[in-house]
């Protein structure tokens, strides 16, 4: 059995059926997109792992009501991209997946950078792009000249 | 007995003027024809603006350099910071003494010639350990760490191969041993040693492949990262000086001095073809450097000790048995 | 900087214009790129453009044995302490060259609520001369080093080394 | 030499700083490395000097005119990631692209992966000491400007493409000229392998220097031609194949050891396949508009988003489009090679000598206003 279906079937039996959403085509770029509570994000990742994935990026998303984690994670396999999410509240802490990723170390700090989001037992979290001295999370809707800060729901509902 | 002793004198004094006008003019030509001939090798000209072909240039950077800042960091050791860019300097000139320009055309002809050069010439790694390891920073010390190393390494596989020829010549006086070269040059007979001497020089100029005191992709620009102006200059100087002397020793011990090939001078007084000479090692050496990549530390000294050693002791020991027993 | 440089009391006109003479013809960029236009500025040492014509193809990695400083590229906040340690460990007389939008003003990257970038070399180091283009053809760099030497010499008219003549014909 | 490495005294550690201004470090890189002697002990890469704030500028404007950052994010391949981001935004929105467009679009992409492994090539010779072949590869590759900046007007920084097409269309001097530029390159193999590839001191210095092995490639998220050289034939334009990749007969290199060796074999065979996609484009050449003209001038991506992966010089890239309707993008991501190639050096270097890293660091090709971004 190939990765890609490996994950599918472990992540459908993690979560609630209509939490992941599959799209053969792959028009979005990604095979199919799970959206995982933040006290399983650890062992989704695992899981990733272990299905002989790598982790391609980690991102943030500001809403207004919410930020939103999206780790997208790929195998040496055609179209088997698969993107984890994770929403994450403004005042929320989520758990650093750099011990199961190393790769994940540097983009947590990148997040860190951008939006502040601390990641809780990551072993290093000083500032990465940013100047050691900065003071602002410039990717953050409150930071500078902005177009729009919608709620989550406006651009996903 | 005292009259000699004036003359002898009044000669080296004159001598030393003549080598250091001669060393100095003949530095800013190697450094422009190195420029030149890098220039040439990569499809571009080099210098061209500055005078026909660019023949000022290296004057230019010359007097450019007499009028730069002199800075001696906060940090540094600062005497032997200043005295280490003249102590590189000074042996230099020292060997210009005996190199035998030709059959008269020589300072001081003296029997230790060969050994008295490179007595010297190991003294300018004491400069440079001093100039890197007085500029307290640290590609200046690794370059200067590096360089003894390397120095030291070298240094033996030399002198073995240059033992093979005073074995055959019975003489360490440079004029004895060009003389011996007058039909058949010692390249042909010591082929080994020659190439082992040359190798060895190259690695003892700090040239490339073996420029790693100085790596720039690497160290910066080595021992010398700390010094500007006239004193960066020096070092600049005294390499490329150090480039001519060893390619001159090298036609006075393996390629038949100021003797034509084969006996044949083709009328060409002795100098000629002794610079001649001088300068196609010279040009070698720098097709060389724009030719290879640099070699790694580790592999530079295993190099050194695993190869060159053995095969300079064994072609001595090969050389020392056929002149004893035939 | 431009009121820092005191008149001498005594003037050695003649050993001055030598001097001067002899460093535009050989002016030592400082390796040093920041981001796109160092591409170019390699292109510009490289075969078909060739730095080294003019005398100014020695590129030393050693701030200290550099005399223009090229900033090639974004000055981003983080890099703007190192470029000018970078410029005052480079030893005297010594000239910049801000070569790109970007180390002129800012260029594409300057904009309302920018906040990782110093817009200009000139807020951190005095510049001597501006290439502007993004980036800037090897034959702009070229120009600039051009423009670079006159000014140090006082005219292209007093640059009787130089044969090329920026403002055409050749001397 | 790791067998040699053992694990040193406290006290004799010394730190070096190499970086931001070193000669090859490509740029602003700073790596602190913990050294005993000349062995590395610990590399802390650190990076942000050229942070640009590309992510936070895309969100001030409208998609077209965030396109010139595309380019200059890696600069040495401007053109690929030019025609990813045009190429994510039509997939995004929906926009048609003629036939033609999208042969121009490979051509003139395929021209800038092999000036960009080029000058790799070049760099990473001068890294190791030899100068010359720098030289020689800038010669080569000031052909391949010559010829893209026939079209695109442009030597380094390109914004070309279009949505829904290219901004000018091929001519038959360009095609003559990129017909007689491959030829060129192929008759100047020999000389680069004669110079380099059969070089002795060369192949002392990368064989077994800075072995990836493919679990290391895994954990980091390693891509490109690194990981193509530890033996994973990973390409996107072979496993998501975009615009007309599906077309052409090409292999994907690979290497077996993954040391630096390998990696400079890959890139160099890869070239070589760069060539072979350029000959099957421009004799596949259909005639037709070059630009969808009816291409609406504002574009609107639905609300939603987008990861579109490419493969640029040094592998896959991604942008990660998030659009709430509005002509300028709300969130955009750029997901680069270099951030994973970079960070796995952190595990390389250790135990290394300096000399090696230099030469581990060129061999990964790595551009650092792009990991910046």
């Amino acid at each position: 059995m190939s990765n890609r279906e490996t994950i599918t079937q472990k992540l459908q039996a993690m979560l609630p059926a209509d939490d992941v959403c599959r799209d053969e085509s792959c028009q979005a770029g990604v095979l199919f997109s799970a959206q995982v509570p933040l006290a399983k994000l650890r062992d989704a990742m695992k899981e990733c792992d272990t299905a002989g994935y790598y982790l391609e990026s980690i991102t943030a998303l500001d809403f207004e009501d919410t930020f939103e984690l999206v780790y997208h994670l790929n195998c040496y396999e055609p179209r088997a991209r698969v993107a984890v999410r994770v929403l994450c509240g403004h005042d929320q802490s989520p758990a650093t997946v750099s011990d199961i990723f190393p790769s994940a170390l540097w983009q947590e700090r990148e997040v860190h950078d951008f939006f502040g989001i601390e990641f809780v037992g990551s072993p290093d979290m000083r500032p990465l792009l940013m100047p050691e001295d900065a003071d602002c999370y410039p990717l953050r809707k409150t930071f500078g000249k902005v177009y729009a800060y919608h709620k989550r729901d406006e651009i996903y509902g | 007995m005292g009259s000699e002793m004036a003359s002898d004198w009044i000669r080296i004094i004159v001598g030393l003027i003549i080598v250091l006008a001669f060393s100095q003019l003949n530095a800013l030509f190697l450094v422009w024809l190195e420029r030149k001939v890098a220039g040439h090798i990569q499809l571009r000209y080099g210098p061209m603006e500055v005078g026909p072909h660019g023949i000022l240039q290296t004057i230019a950077d010359g007097i450019k350099l007499v009028g730069k800042e002199l800075i001696t960091p906060l940090s540094a050791d600062w005497k032997l910071f200043v005295i280490a860019p003249v102590l590189v300097f000074m042996p230099v000139l020292v060997a210009f003494l005996v190199l035998p320009f030709d059959e008269n055309l020589v300072i001081r002809d003296m029997n230790l010639g060969v050994l008295l050069i490179f007595a010297f010439s190991t003294l300018s790694v004491l400069a440079i350990l001093a100039g890197g390891w007085a500029a307290n920073n640290k590609y200046a010390l690794l370059g200067a760490i590096r360089s003894v190393a390397q120095n030291v390494a070298y240094e033996i596989p030399l002198l073995l191969a240059v033992l093979s020829v005073a074995l055959m010549t019975q003489s360490l006086r440079f004029s004895e041993i060009v003389a011996a070269q007058c039909r058949v040059w010692f390249i042909f007979l010591q082929p080994v040693a020659g190439l082992i001497f040359l190798i060895c020089a190259t690695a003892e100029t700090n040239r490339a492949p073996f420029d790693i005191p100085e790596a720039e992709s690497e160290l910066i620009a080595g021992f010398h990262t700390e010094y500007s102006g006239m004193r960066f200059g020096l070092f600049f100087l005294a390499e490329y000086t150090n480039m001519f002397i060893v390619s001159a020793v090298a036609t006075a011990l393996f390629f038949g001095g100021w003797h034509g090939p084969f006996g044949f001078s083709f009328g060409l007084p002795g100098i000629v073809w002794f610079l001649l000479k001088v300068y196609i090692l010279l040009f070698v050496i720098m097709w060389v450097r724009w030719t290879f990549p640099r070699v790694r530390f580790d592999q530079l000294m295993n190099f050194s000790w695993k190869v060159m050693l053995p095969l300079s002791l064994l072609n001595l020991i090969v050389t020392a048995a056929v002149l004893k027993f035939i | 900087m431009e009121s820092q440089r005191v008149e001498p009391v005594i003037k050695f006109a003649l050993l001055e214009d030598i001097l001067n003479l002899a460093r535009a013809n050989s002016l030592w960029p400082m390796t040093f790129g920041l981001a796109c236009c160092a591409i170019e500025m390699m292109a510009a040492g490289a075969s078909r453009f060739d730095l080294d014509r003019f005398g100014a193809g020695v590129f030393r990695p050693s701030p200290r044995q550099s005399d223009v400083m090229i900033v090639a590229g974004t000055i981003s906040k983080k890099m703007a302490p190192a470029i000018q340690m970078l410029w005052e460990q480079m030893p005297n007389p010594k000239w910049c060259i801000a070569m790109g939008n970007c180390a002129i003003s800012g260029g594409p990257f300057e904009y309302d609520g920018q906040y990782a970038i110093v817009p200009g070399a000139h807020l951190i180091v005095p510049v001597d001369i501006t290439v502007p283009g993004c980036p800037p053809r090897p034959e702009g760099l070229i120009q600039g080093i051009l423009a670079l030497e006159d000014k140090i010499t006082g005219g292209e008219h007093r640059n009787y080394l130089r044969r090329f003549r920026r403002m055409g014909g050749r001397g | 030499m790791a067998e040699q490495f053992q694990e040193p005294v406290v006290e004799q550690i010394y730190t070096l700083n190499l970086g931001p201004q070193h000669p090859s470090t490509h740029g602003v890189l700073r790596v602190l490395l913990d050294l005993d002697g000349e062995f590395i002990i610990k590399a802390d890469p650190v990076i942000g000097y050229g942070h640009r704030g590309h992510e936070k500028m895309a969100e001030n404007r409208t998609y077209k005119q965030f396109m010139p950052n595309s380019s200059r994010m890696d600069y040495l391949s401007g053109l690929l990631y030019n025609h990813g981001f045009v190429l994510a935004v039509e997939r995004f929105a929906g926009v048609e692209v003629p036939e033609r467009a999208k042969y121009i679009r490979v051509i003139c992409a395929e021209l800038n992966r092999i000036s960009s492994h080029l000058l790799w090539f070049g760099t990473y010779i001068m890294d190791l000491g030899g100068f010359t072949p720098f030289l020689y590869c800038f010669d080569d590759r000031e052909n391949i400007l010559d010829i893209l900046d026939r079209v695109t007007g442009s030597r380094l920084t390109y914004s070309y493409c279009r949505f829904g097409g290219v901004n000018r269309d091929l001519d038959g001097e360009f095609i003559s000229m990129t017909r007689a530029f491959i030829e060129r390159l192929r008759s100047r193999w020999t000389d680069y392998h004669n110079l380099v590839t059969k070089n002795v001191i060369f192949i002392h210095r990368t064989r077994d220097v800075g072995v990836i092995t493919p679990e290391l490639a895994r954990q980091y998220g390693v891509v490109g031609p690194n990981l193509r050289a530890c033996g994973i034939p990973f390409d996107v334009r072979k496993s998501e194949p975009y615009e007309v990749y599906d077309r052409f007969d090409f292999v994907i290199p690979t290497g077996t050891k993954g040391d630096a060796l390998d990696r400079y074999n890959v890139r160099l065979e890869e070239m070589e396949q760069s060539c072979r996609i350029i000959e099957q484009a421009l004799d596949q050449l259909p005639e037709g508009p070059h630009i969808n003209e009816v291409a609406p001038f504002k574009v609107k991506p639905p609300r939603g988003e987008i990861y579109f992966a490419f493969e640029s010089a040094r592998g896959l890239t991604a942008y990660y489009l998030v659009s709430d309707g509005s002509p300028y993008p709300y969130r955009c991501h750029i997901r680069v090679p270099s951030f994973g190639n970079l960070q796995v050096l952190t595990e390389v270097f250790r135990g290394t000598l300096v000399a090696d890293a230099i030469s581990i660091l060129g061999s990964i090709d790595v551009v650092i206003p792009e990991i910046d971004r």
